[in-house]
């Protein structure tokens, strides 16, 4: 055990390093205001949308894979906001990232993904999809004098 | 006193005198719980129902033999097969081929049972029983041969039930699972496939899928013994058999609905069906039929409040357990050219839909500023008897006397005041029985399909002979064609004629004579009434059965016989001429009454459930329900009350019919004392008993008291007869239901599209 | 109190002399009568509530094992709860189930049922799914006669009507050789 | 007092044997004789005594105590280990950046799939609808245009349903899944009323997802 | 009309509810209807309804008079539990106001009797 790991001088390192690699004090702090955290980690990919997915085996499972949202999103993120080809390896059902898992299905009519459009105008609205069971008799117009 | 009052009290009178202790009972067994409800009293039952159950104790009989099915024994009638041997005893035997209504054919071995000391099982459908015979039913034997079939017939059928429409009512499907093996032997060592056969067009209302055949030939036995029309068949032998029409052919028939019932897989299927519903998510209710005069017992078949299809309900004494086809598939007539919205004529003259109280006050104030003898009633095909009581009554009630229908009736004579008269005296059953049938001026083919089923089936069976006096038709069997006049009638009953037909109606112990409706119609329809009642009660005087009745009124319409019950007035003939200023027009739909004939300023008030020629002339349009909507009682040609069910609401705003007039008849201020359908139809059973006698016919026998009422039309007559229907495209569109639907109009173009094909 | 036990007691044993010897763990069996109470390795057991209870109590506990007379025809309308207007309008149809026509099997029509008159439907406006307000629409009971279907009715009220169907056939026995007999009408010739 | 105290929960459980520890409550006598004395358990090893002991009286854990107390030194051990747990990972993840693991059976928001080719697997048959223990769904079929058995309607509602899957177990065509989304919460009931449309759209979205979920369990079914 | 009256005298012998006699019946009733009548200030005062004790009275009243014509035993044994169950769940304030209030005002819209308003507003 090194004198600098006593001294807790490590942790120190890596503080300055989080900070440098989101990009300096001020930027580390618009981070922190945003995500509630400062981690360091390896940038796995980047969806679509511009989210950006790290992965650094040093924190415990279930923390070892984050997302930053699109800096689009503002302080708009949501959960819904990943798409879902990310999805999986965001909730630890591969280790594959899409980009380089060749079985994943790309078929012409799989649509765009988007979020959870609930709130805004965009919402899904139910309405039924069948015919009326009814057809009513319309009378015959006699010509209007 | 006034004339419609006459009716009911001779009606009522009549009645009375000629209750048979089997109708009292009936009649209060049947009857008590509503009345005695409405007098706040706690209903009995009178009958001891237990009766009804039969004694178990099984005692040797000296005309039957003795078997025994798995130990008990059992008699029967010598001949009889094992497979209804075991019935007896309560033990269903599975099969396939096997119906009780056809032939036996033995060709699916399904119902193989273990015999004693037979070294093999034997086919309980055919084998007949011997004295002491020991059936096994439930042997390791037994099912092991029910296994072995099961397997041989699964190896050849498709695993596509969850696109098959007998999916959850299929016999393959039930009896897999009650006697299958629970794992299959079938692997496709060549990977040559399971056995496919093409599919076959049968027309617009069965959908075949021939794959999912097992051979049971069902179908083709019907189309030969039931419906007479020998289209089907089978071609090749072995893993290439197949089931079909051999060229490419509708199958021609009114009664082609009937196959898919019979069909225990999912080869034949219901077309105007397909895929919309499965049995298990649907609601059944116990309904009775109105577009033919027999008023057939159905079941309709409904789901999210749509009537999705119709199906026979067994009832021996109607329709055994089949179903004519426009009864089974005019059920899509239903859902088009609905009336849901009560409509009035704007200033423009056009309909435009309004709420009911406008409609009614509307119709109230057309009918209290119309003088009584001014107001015509016009009743149609399909209503009930509880909307012709209310409608009568307030006609009544306003004055009126003019109440009528559509389909017309001789009034000369005993007219309609003696109900043997205008009845299928015979009854439907009994029909099978007759040894000798002349039919007079009907093509009961169409007009009556069941009843020509019935014909047909004592064709078939009882060797019975038919002859026919009208137009020259095909009624699926054999016949003696008379001629077309309606003067040879005349020379039958006044015994001019040497015709064999009357030697072979005086050497017949049970002949029946049945008379179409339609003939009536012409000015010479009372002098051929009077000539055929004559020709009907000159044989029956001489039948050494006592009980038999030889004279049949072939009605035409579901609604004639309650109407002319409750004392309408048949035809619109004259009162049409002496130009009325109100005609209210009870689902009357036929084009009795049309624009041209009334005067310009006479208001049409129309009640029904269908945009049809009623509601397109109509200025006030009340939407009223169809007979699947109500709770309404119906009267068949033999006389035989029946009710049908609520199965679905009524559309949009349609109400029932009898409660809008009772509704019109606050309004106008002539109220009408019935608030509910127990009180309406106590008022029914005040005019005739015998309209709320559900279920059953009352004998009635005044065919000497007719002649001599009729002795005075007896006229020389010379006219030619013709029907209506002629041919299978008449069948399919004869009311505004039919009208309606969709799939009677394809039905039409199939059949004219098959005419011109060479085959 | 002394009287409660005795009087316990013996109750205890009527019932113990009947139940004992199917239930007994000792190895002696019990003799049937009369008891010898050396032959008993086992004390009587007694009800701890029989002992407790009050005389007043013990009589009502044995009211309540009595039987009353009460009239055959019950009423149950006031306890059901069911509204009014379900109880006064509605009308029951007490039927035999009918054969499905699609299938030959007969085994789930051997019953009566109940049920009530279809009352109104309607489309959901939103999803078109269809509601009904009436709460007795999927009531249909079974009964195995007629007469227990007009009983339960009559318990409750409602207003019964008997549909009985039209099944009875006659006996008639069939025959494979009708197909072949040559001057009959039931020969066949497509097949 | 040694920092392990300040950490460990209790060293004295810990550090008795491995054999079973019964553990029993002090007995106290009754009250007659108007004192409250303690019954101590019979010494037999195995025994431990769990409940609070009478503090020593001895003069030097008197004094110790009186230090304590007047040095406030529980208060500095409980500022320690509000520190400590400062630099302390936490154990909570911070979602929606971080997220947790899911099976591949995970059984979220429903979707109705298509075959490679683009059309629509549903069959109609029925078969989610019976078996539906909420009674979830609603499904109306008819005939296409092209002769083949397909639904008008199929609505779920996603407010009944109870994901209990046993709708895409019996389908026969693996065409409704409980996909994998379970971020699908609504502002309003009606949105969670999911109608044909609204299902299929789901499946072209997640399909990518839906295809390797089951390509993952395949050996399992 | 014999076999009517054979039902109407037709009595059978059953295990009893609670009383087994009728006098005992009226003694539960009587005592539910006292059991009632004294909490009614109680109620009033905890529920806080806008009624005033003698129109709880009357409606206890009119309440327990709408099942006068009862005589079956076990039917009334079961009625006075039914009364006891909801005793106990008013005075224990299991109920909320609006369950007190419910015995005076239905909740539901009432709907029309004569025939003809019937027909103008639904199907039924």
């Amino acid at each position: 055990m090194s004198v600098g790991k006593i001294l807790g001088l490590d942790k120190v390192v890596t503080l300055f390093n989080i900070i440098r690699q989101n990009g300096g004090i001020r930027a580390s702090l618009y981070k922190l205001y945003r995500q509630d955290e400062l981690k360091d980690g390896v940038l796995v990919g980047e969806d679509k949308f511009g989210n950006k997915y790290y992965e650094n085996p040093r924190y415990f499972y279930s923390r070892n894979r984050w997302v930053e949202y699109s800096d689009k999103f503002n302080m708009d993120y949501d959960g819904s906001q990943i798409p879902a080809e990310w999805f999986g390896w965001m909730h630890y059902k591969t280790d594959l990232p899409p980009h380089q898992d060749p079985s994943r299905p790309r078929y012409k009519w799989m649509t765009n993904y988007n979020e959870n459009l609930t709130g805004t105008t965009a919402q899904y609205v139910p309405y039924s999809t069948t015919r009326p069971k009814v057809e009513a008799w319309l009378p015959p117009r006699k010509s209007s004098v | 006193m006034t004339k419609a009052d006459y009716y009911c009290s001779v009606k009522l009178s009549r009645c009375r005198c000629c209750q048979s202790k089997f109708f009292n009972e009936s009649i209060r067994m049947l009857r008590q719980p509503l009345t005695r409800a409405l007098a706040l009293k706690s209903p009995t039952r009178a009958a001891p129902l237990a009766a009804r159950c039969q004694a178990t104790q099984i005692q040797p009989q000296p005309d039957k033999v003795e078997v025994f099915i798995d130990d008990k024994p059992v008699y029967v009638l010598p001949g009889t097969t094992i497979l209804q041997a075991t019935a007896q005893a309560g033990v269903e035997i599975p099969r396939f081929c096997y119906h009780e209504r056809l032939a036996v054919a033995g060709n699916c071995r399904m119902c193989l049972v273990e015999v004693e000391k037979s070294p093999k099982p034997a086919a309980a459908c055919a084998m007949p029983v011997m004295k002491g015979m020991r059936v096994k039913t439930n042997s390791d034997l037994t099912r092991k041969a029910r296994e072995g079939v099961m397997e041989f017939l699964l190896v050849n059928h498709p695993l596509d039930c969850p696109i098959c429409d007998q999916g959850g009512e299929c016999d393959l499907q039930d009896q897999s699972m009650a006697f299958g093996s629970d794992k299959s032997r079938f692997t496709d060592i060549h990977f040559s496939g399971k056995r496919a056969v093409e599919d076959k067009d049968v027309g617009p209302l069965i959908k075949t899928i021939m794959t999912r055949c097992i051979h049971c030939t069902r179908c083709i036995r019907f189309a030969s013994e039931v419906a007479g029309v020998d289209d089907f068949g089978t071609t090749g032998r072995g893993t290439d058999m197949q089931v079909g029409t051999y060229v490419e052919k509708m199958f021609l028939s009114e009664l082609s609905g009937n196959i898919i019932d019979l069909c225990p897989v999912g080869a034949l299927t219901s077309k105007p069906y397909s895929f919309a519903a499965r049995p298990w998510e649907t609601r059944r209710i116990d309904s009775v039929d109105v577009l033919d005069p027999l008023g057939s017992n159905i079941v309709v078949t409904t789901r999210t409040n749509e009537v999705l299809r119709i199906l026979p309900r067994t009832n021996e004494e109607i329709n055994e357990e089949w179903l004519s086809d426009k009864s089974r598939f005019a059920c899509d007539g239903l859902k088009r050219q609905r009336l849901v919205t009560p409509m009035l004529t704007d200033s423009r003259g056009n309909l435009t839909p309004v709420e009911w109280e406008d409609a009614i006050v509307a119709a109230a104030r057309a009918l209290r500023d119309c003088p009584p003898e001014k107001l015509l009633v016009v009743a149609g095909d399909m209503a009930d008897a509880e909307s012709l009581m209310a409608l009568k009554d307030l006609a009544n009630k306003l004055g009126s006397e003019n109440v009528c229908t559509e389909q017309y009736f001789p009034l000369e004579g005993a007219g309609i005041d003696l109900r043997s008269s205008y009845l299928l005296n015979t009854k439907i059953a009994n029909v099978e029985d007759a040894d000798f049938v002349l039919l007079i001026g009907t093509n009961v083919r169409f007009e009556a399909p069941l009843l020509n089923a019935r014909i047909r089936k004592a064709y078939v069976h009882k060797e019975t002979d038919i002859a026919l006096i009208g137009p020259q038709v095909d009624l699926t069997y054999d016949y003696l064609h008379v001629g077309e006049s309606a003067s040879i009638v005349k020379d039958l009953a006044t015994g001019t004629s040497s015709h064999e037909v009357m030697k072979r109606l005086q050497q017949a112990k049970r002949p029946i004579v049945i008379l179409g409706a339609d003939q009536l119609k012409t000015p010479e329809g009372s002098a051929l009434l009077a000539y055929t009642q004559e020709l009907a009660l000159k044989v029956q005087e001489k039948l050494a059965d006592k009980e038999w009745k030889v004279l049949n009124v072939l009605q035409r319409t579901a609604s004639q016989v309650a109407a002319l019950d409750i004392g309408y007035k048949p035809g619109v003939g004259k009162l049409l001429q002496s130009g009325p200023k109100v005609v209210y027009l009870l689902g009357a739909d036929n084009g009795v009454v049309s624009r041209d004939q009334l005067p310009k300023d006479a208001v049409v008030i129309y009640q029904g459930h269908h945009g049809d020629n009623g509601a397109a002339i109509a200025d006030i349009v009340l939407p009223g329900a169809a007979y699947t909507e109500k709770r309404a009682t119906y009267v068949n040609a033999e006389g035989r009350a029946q009710q049908t069910l609520v199965a679905v609401t009524p559309p949009g705003k349609a109400r029932e019919d009898w409660k809008i007039i009772r509704a019109l008849s606050e309004v106008v201020g002539e109220r009408l004392p019935y608030d509910n359908l127990d009180e309406i139809r106590d008022r029914l059973s005040q005019v005739s008993p015998a309209l709320v006698n559900y279920g059953n016919v009352q004998d009635n026998n005044y065919f000497a008291q007719a002649r001599a009422l009729a002795q005075s039309l007896q006229k020389p007559i010379s006219g030619k007869m013709d029907v209506q229907l002629k041919q299978l495209e008449d069948y399919f569109m004869t009311d505004s239901i039919s009208r309606a639907s969709p799939t009677m109009a394809k039905c039409v173009q199939a059949v004219l599209k098959q005419k011109q094909s060479s085959y | 109190m002394l009287k409660a036990v005795s009087r316990a007691a013996g109750l205890a044993k009527t019932q113990l002399s009947k139940s004992l010897p199917a239930l007994s763990t000792c190895s002696v069996r019990l003799q049937t009568c009369p008891p010898d109470p050396t032959c008993i390795k086992e004390a009587w057991k007694i009800e701890n509530e029989s002992i407790i209870s009050m005389p007043d109590e013990q009589r009502q506990k044995n009211a309540l094992e009595s039987t009353i007379t009460v009239p055959t025809k019950v009423d149950l309308t006031p306890v059901n709860g069911v509204p009014e207007e379900h109880i006064k309008t509605r009308r029951v149809r007490i039927y035999k189930p009918s054969k499905n026509a699609m299938q030959s099997g007969t085994n789930n029509i051997h019953h009566w049922e109940m049920e009530f008159d279809n009352r109104q439907r309607w489309e959901n406006p939103l999803m078109g799914w269809t509601s009904t307000g009436d709460p007795l629409s999927n009531m249909k009971i079974q009964f195995s006669s007629p007469d227990e279907a007009i009983e339960h009715c009559e318990k409750n009220g409602w207003m019964w009507y008997i549909d009985e169907p039209k099944i009875e056939k006659s006996e008639k026995p069939k025959n494979y050789g009708l197909n072949f007999s040559w001057n009959r009408r039931t020969r066949v010739s497509t097949k | 007092m040694s920092l392990a105290k300040i950490f460990s929960v209790s060293s004295r459980v810990r550090a008795t044997g491995t054999g079973g520890i019964v553990v029993r409550h002090a007995q106290y006598s009754t009250p007659s004789e108007g004192k409250v004395e303690k019954v101590y358990p019979p010494s037999v090893s195995g025994y431990k005594y769990v409940n609070a002991e009478d503090p020593n009286m001895s003069m030097k854990e008197m004094s110790n105590r009186a230090a304590q107390t007047l040095f406030w030194t529980e208060l500095a051990r409980g500022f320690a280990v509000t520190l400590a747990h400062v630099f302390k990972e936490p154990a909570t993840i911070n979602y929606p950046f971080e997220k947790g693991p899911l099976s591949p059976r995970f059984r979220g928001e429903h979707a109705l799939r298509r075959y490679p080719s683009g059309e629509e697997r549903c069959i109609a048959c029925k078969l989610c609808e019976a078996i539906c223990p909420a009674q979830a769904i609603t499904i109306e079929a008819e005939e296409r245009k092209d002769g083949s058995r397909r639904t008008t309607r199929y609505d779920i509602d996603m407010t009944k349903c109870i994901y209990c899957g046993f709708c895409q177990e019996a389908c026969p065509v693996d065409a409704i899944v409980e996909g994998p989304n379970f971020e699908f919460s609504t502002e309003t009931h009606e949105e969670l009323l999911y109608n044909k449309e609204k299902l299929l759209s789901n499946g072209d979205k997640w399909e990518s997802e839906i295809a390797s979920n089951i390509r993952a369990d395949h050996l399992y079914r | 009309m014999s076999a009517r009256q054979a039902i109407q005298v037709g009595t059978k012998t059953v295990k009893p509810v609670l009383s087994t006699t009728p006098g005992e019946a009226k003694r539960r009733v009587l005592n539910l209807y006292k059991a009632w009548y004294r909490q009614v200030p109680y109620l009033v005062k905890d529920f806080d309804i806008p009624k005033s004790e003698e129109q709880c009275r009357a409606k206890i009243k009119e309440l327990f008079l709408k099942n006068k014509d009862v005589t079956d035993i076990r039917v009334i044994d079961l009625l006075v539990i039914k009364g006891q169950i909801e005793l106990k769940e008013s005075v224990n304030m299991w109920k909320q106001k609006g369950h007190i209030m419910s015995y005076f005002k239905p909740t539901e819209e009432p709907k029309p009797k004569d025939f003809l308003s019937k027909f103008f507003s639904s199907n039924e």
